[in-house]
């Protein structure tokens, strides 16, 4: 193989690379996507056991938090991919199905990306929440708001004003967990390739940016090109998520006076 | 379980932490020292200099570790004359260097926007007094604006601190034989990765619990009257 | 206009304390519809930690509170103290009760006028259109119409207070709780948020303001009660309490009123 | 009709191994072991499919039965054998240094030695390189065989750094962090052609067999005996028929058929 | 003690504005060593805002600012606006002047001894020692002694209050700035504080005051000025202000006061 130059390799469509890194960005995009929205909800609930005055809930969250930012992310995501398919599999046995069942990968992985963002959420959330002046807390309480009502309309939107920079962080990071996933794989779509008069179904992998990139890499023998594309992806995510936060701060802040 | 296998992996991985350690708080330290610098920029109306800061946390924010580890080390690698040349060769030949180079890089960056939100925080009437008072530029800050922004920012730096001691598993990539690297070893010649993964997370476990657990004491230190146990959240009312 | 049987609120024994500093020690009092009791002592008596209590923002450490003669239920909390035994039951009469804070407590992501409209809205379930236009004449009423749209961080002391004083008054509650609602307002808003008091008592709603202003007192109230050291110290109509309070440490606090004419 | 009576088996491979195999520009995979695997598969009777996997997880998901079978370069070990099985090998081939042109090392004397056959001769020429590679730097790829070996033979004259892939102890030697690379000569070669490989080459004795590996093989579940038999047949009759001579020196240049 | 040349404040056509609204539409004024000027104004008038414009919390859109007959220099800033020209030359002027907030803003990281030494210490750099004896007889004028290790989260309105008065005082200012400071006190407080405010006119300090309490104007002023529509519409000792007001607005509005007895 030839040194390809930069935009040999660049291209669209069959020749070059282009076309895998974008799909790849999408996916991206979307295992990022729901991994923070699972984390979120996860860790809505824990920052309230957290500052729940009842012991049970605080030791649970608290267990949570613990363990899932702990313990280091990957392997999380195997607990969940092997123990997840193997319990699956264990229950479906019991009621009389055969052989393995395996669990879809991009539920799996974003599920698994969600529990550990959400023990990063909780924290997030739980100094966001000590944040709000207590006083209009108070207030709320007076005129009878309480439960879903009272997080919803007065420390949900004051939650996220003094949470938001760190919420930011979190989907940063939850943009980049999503290369962990590839360890387990996501497999998307299949195809059929002719080989001579053999048909043969190949089930593709449909990578991750840092995974396209690495398997690019070591199809050409050439990293740089495809790191540094990877970087210049990841870029274009974070400006356009860097973009919706701060619009979401500016929302968010509205009435606030800064420094 | 086989437990004589758990604790021979143990014995082997232990050799990582210090390794590890060393990493995550020599790029902790330094990196909040950036940080903080980095925030102080972004905020600061010399644009030049907000520009500069927004563009560092933008890069290093904004894309993945492991790939900076990479670029720093292997990509740089590639400039070897020209390194040569400045006479900063004996620092990025070291992947120790560079390892250390990447992480604190990057925990600068999340930290800048954690602390940036912590000021955020504070309540304006309180910089107004000590304005008034004719405190301002440091003094301000030390006394007034980052006491209270630290209350509300330590829980996300606590994140970080967390994320760093996990992220030095990444620095195998450029040779360094840490807790993680260990595993991957351990793996390769035995296939049992559960097990191994197992040990390693207990380890992990083990170093990032004593870590919240002094988080939650700074934080209980540095913010005594806010007691949170006094405006907790009223959870079990939360069915009606 | 219910005036006996079942008084607005009614309160029994209260005791609160913070820490080893007893704060309320058994303070009895009730108001039937239709009446004005104005809480006044010290500074520290422990006015605001009464008001406060009687709608359970501190839950008290003894004693009861009975809202149009429904007691608030409590229940003892494991490792000391009580709380809130039946959230729902508490919501709904919260409901009946307005508040003022002493420290306004507006809602600083929502501009004056959402700060009149959201419990209205969102609690009690009114319509909207409808919240919007009352909260529209309300904010007429204490001058603050032009400032609708204004952020709380966006507007001067007295009118945050005034803010304050409509987004209770649109709960359209039984019994007002006001923590001393015109310290921050010139003598002709005084004037104004007397006149509004008074359209309220004669709808036969009730109130209890804590207040320094004898003179505000001595027009508004039909009780007055001197709050002192933790106890109920003396009590009853304005001319009297006033004119000639039988306790020495009574007429020593109103005696110290500075005259301004 | 015959396919729906053919096996399905899955198989994997990693994808990132050129030119083993690897993901080409249109997002397919492809290599010596995707051609190999579909004339494996023809032989066999089976309907395959390939899948990729990333290679840290590769043995892992074959037993938690992801795939049935695995063809990434994967050698046979000792190790490897006690928990999973390999057919007999597809492909073998030497291993040994790549360095700098312009290294001292570059002047190392060469040969070949088989560490089965001949172990007290391969041993003697080992210990002839000592001597040269005292104080050197040796890069790896972790996980593997050539890494068991290194070890073994020279961790105590010259410091071993391990790397997660091929690739990045080549650009390693490049800037100049490392002495030498220890690997197979097939990659050494792919890399030598590569514009990274270009100031590059073999150095040095070759040595295969023994703890280097008794060749490529296709991994397999130790449960699926069948699929050993079928897999072991269909490889045997490649060697035989000279497919996989053919298929070889069309990848790699060099003939890498195993030498029974 | 001197009286004359230089005042201790002096503003000069005043202006600021909020967006459209013009709050200070030119407001001229000083004050000379040992006068107390006693601000009133219907609220959102702009006294606070006055205040803050005095020490540049709100940096004015035109006019001058002078302590001590040193003008605080400001320079246009680019976008439009003011700002201060020196930091160190505000910072130095601002410790000759202090403040009590409208709303406080005591440091809430800070008990309230430590928010009274702050300042102190740390800005003028005095001895630790010497600064905490000093703050605790202050706390003890106040009334404070008591809540010296509370934070401001523990304490009641008036308390608060009291402690913002005592660290203001504790920077012993040439010129205090005080924004409606006796709002949430009883009484008895009222004439504490007032009693404080005389001991330092005595000593040749200036105080500027916001109050709606017109008995306490009246005690504790020198002179009184009336703001009205960003302007001073009425200036003079507080017998002729209150006794025969010239403006028609200002008459009014004295004239709505509630009278006590
Ligand atoms: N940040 C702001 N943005 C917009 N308008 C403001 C802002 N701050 C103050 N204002 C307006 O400026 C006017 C003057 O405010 P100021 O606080 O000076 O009033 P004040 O005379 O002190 O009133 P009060 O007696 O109620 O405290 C008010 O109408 C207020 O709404
Ligand atoms: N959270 C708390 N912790 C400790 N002490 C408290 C707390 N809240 C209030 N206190 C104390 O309780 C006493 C009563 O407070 P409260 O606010 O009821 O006084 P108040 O009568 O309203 O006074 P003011 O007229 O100054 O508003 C005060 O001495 C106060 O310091
Ligand atoms: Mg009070
Ligand atoms: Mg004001």
């Amino acid at each position: 193989m030839p040194p390809k130059s930069f935009f040999e390799l660049m291209q669209w469509g069959p020749q070059g690379w282009l076309d895998e890194m974008t799909f790849a960005t999408g996916l991206t995009l979307a295992v990022a996507i729901s991994g923070f929205l699972f984390g979120l909800v996860f860790g809505t609930i824990a920052a309230m056991g957290k500052l729940s005055r009842r012991a049970i809930p605080r030791r649970l969250a608290d267990v949570y938090t613990t363990v899932f930012r702990g313990v280091p992310d990957l392997l999380v995501i195997y607990l969940f991919y092997f123990g997840g398919s193997a319990m699956v599999t264990a229950i479906a046995q019991k009621f009389g199905a055969q052989g393995f069942i395996g669990l879809p990968g991009f539920l799996t992985g974003t599920l698994a990306i969600g529990i550990v963002s959400g023990a990063y959420q909780t924290e997030v959330i739980r100094g966001a929440y000590l944040a709000v002046p207590p006083g209009e807390i108070d207030a709320a309480r007076a005129f009878g708001m309480s439960g879903w009502r009272l997080l919803r309309r007065i420390i949900g939107p004051q939650v996220l004003r003094y949470g938001l920079p760190g919420m930011g962080n979190i989907w940063q990071l939850v943009l980049k967990e999503s290369a962990l996933v590839a360890v387990v794989g996501l497999s998307v779509y299949f195809y059929e390739v002719k080989l001579g008069d053999l048909v043969l179904i190949y089930e593709t992998r449909f990578s991750d940016l840092l995974r396209q990139a690495h398997v690019a890499a070591g199809s050409t023998r050439q990293p740089f090109v495809f790191y540094i594309t990877a970087v210049v992806f990841y870029l274009l995510l974070t400006t356009a998520s860097t973009w919706a936060f701060r619009r979401a701060e500016t929302w968010a802040t509205r009435g606030l006076r800064q420094v | 379980m086989d437990f004589t296998f758990l604790y021979t992996s143990f014995l082997r991985l232990i050799v990582g932490i210090p390794l590890t350690l060393q990493l995550a708080f020599s790029s902790i330290g330094l990196g909040l020292v950036l940080a903080i610098l980095l925030a102080a920029m972004m905020r600061s109306r010399l644009l030049p200099l907000a520009w500069i800061a927004d563009g560092f946390v933008f890069v290093f924010r904004g894309t993945p570790l492991l790939v900076q580890v990479f670029l720093i080390y292997y990509g740089l690698g590639q400039f070897r004359p020209y390194l040569d040349e400045m006479g900063v060769w004996w620092f990025f030949r070291s992947p120790y260097y560079c390892a250390l180079l990447a992480l604190l890089l990057n925990t600068a960056a999340y930290g800048a926007e954690i602390v940036r939100g912590g000021l955020q925080s504070v309540p304006h009437g309180q910089i107004e007094a000590a304005r008034a008072f004719g405190m301002s530029g440091f003094t301000l800050y030390r006394r007034i604006i980052a006491p209270i922004a630290l209350r509300q920012a330590l829980p996300a730096y606590g994140n970080e601190i967390i994320l760093m001691i996990k992220a030095t598993s990444l620095v195998s990539t450029i040779t360094l034989m840490e807790v993680t690297g260990l595993a991957h070893k351990i793996i390769s010649e035995t296939f049992r990765a559960f097990e191994v993964f197992f040990v390693a997370g207990a380890i992990y476990l083990a170093i990032n619990f004593t870590v919240t657990r002094l988080i939650a004491l700074a934080e209980h230190w540095i913010a005594p009257d806010l007691d949170q146990a006094s405006r907790p959240i009223e959870v079990g009312k939360l069915s009606h | 206009m219910k005036n006996g049987a079942r008084p607005a609120v009614e309160v029994e024994g209260l005791t609160k304390r913070f820490g080893p500093l007893e704060v309320l020690r058994g303070v009895t009092l009730s108001a039937h519809d239709g009446e004005v009791i104005a809480v006044l002592g010290s500074s520290g008596s422990g006015k605001s930690t009464l008001l406060r209590c009687i709608n359970m923002l501190e839950v008290p450490d003894g004693g009861t509170v009975a809202i149009a003669g429904e007691p608030i239920l409590l229940k003892d909390r494991r490792g000391g103290g009580r709380e809130a035994a039946d959230q729902a039951q508490l919501d709904r009469l919260r409901q009946k009760l307005g508040m003022v804070f002493q420290s306004f407590n507006l809602w600083s992501h929502l501009t004056v006028l959402e700060n009149v409209t959201e419990a209205p809205v969102h609690v009690q379930g009114r319509p909207k259109a409808e919240v919007t236009q009352e909260a529209l004449s309300l904010l007429e009423k204490v001058g603050l119409a032009d400032k609708r749209n204004h952020y709380p961080s966006q507007i001067s002391g007295g009118q945050a207070q005034r803010a304050a004083i409509a987004r209770a008054l649109a709960m359209r509650p039984q019994l007002m709780l006001f923590d001393e609602p015109t310290s921050s307002l010139d003598p002709e808003l005084v004037g104004d948020v007397l006149r509004v008091i008074r359209t309220l008592v004669e709808e036969g709603r009730t109130m209890m303001l804590v207040t320094h202003e004898m003179a505000f007192a001595r027009e508004v109230a039909s009780r007055v009660i001197f709050l002192h050291q933790g106890r109920v110290e003396e009590e009853g109509p304005p001319a009297e309490v006033f004119g000639n309070p039988r306790s020495e440490r009574c007429r020593q606090f109103i005696s110290s009123q500075l005259r301004s004419s | 009709d015959a396919s729906a009576q053919m096996r399905k088996v899955k198989i994997a491979t990693e994808g990132a191994y050129a030119p083993w195999n690897f993901v080409n520009s249109q997002g397919k995979l492809e290599g010596f072991e995707l051609e190999l695997g579909a004339e494996l598969c023809k032989r066999a009777k089976f309907d395959c499919e390939f899948v990729a996997q990333d290679w840290d997880g590769i043995i892992p998901s074959l037993q938690a039965k992801k795939y049935d079978a695995i063809m990434a370069g994967m050698n046979i070990t000792p190790r490897r054998l006690e928990t999973i099985n390999f057919t007999t090998a597809y492909a073998a081939g030497a291993h040994g240094f790549m360095v700098l042109k312009s290294s001292p090392l570059a002047k190392m004397p060469g040969g070949e030695y088989n560490l089965t056959k001949d172990l007290a001769a391969a041993e003697k020429a080992i210990n002839e390189l000592k001597p040269m590679l005292k104080g050197k730097i040796l890069g790896v790829q972790g996980s593997t065989t050539n890494l068991a070996w290194a070890e073994k033979y020279f961790k105590d004259v010259a410091e071993i750094r391990e790397y997660k892939t091929t690739e990045q102890h080549d650009l390693d030697l490049a800037a100049g962090r490392l002495d030498a690379t220890v690997g197979a000569h097939s990659a050494a070669k792919a890399t030598m052609e590569t514009a990274t490989g270009k100031d590059m080459m073999i150095a040095g004795p070759g040595f295969s067999g023994g703890m280097l590996g008794l060749g490529v093989a296709v991994g397999l579940r130790k449960e699926d005996a069948d699929l050993k038999t079928a897999f072991d047949d269909a490889v045997k009759s490649a060697i035989d028929d000279g497919t996989i001579k053919k298929l070889s020196e069309k990848w790699f240049k060099v003939d890498m058929t195993p030498k029974s």
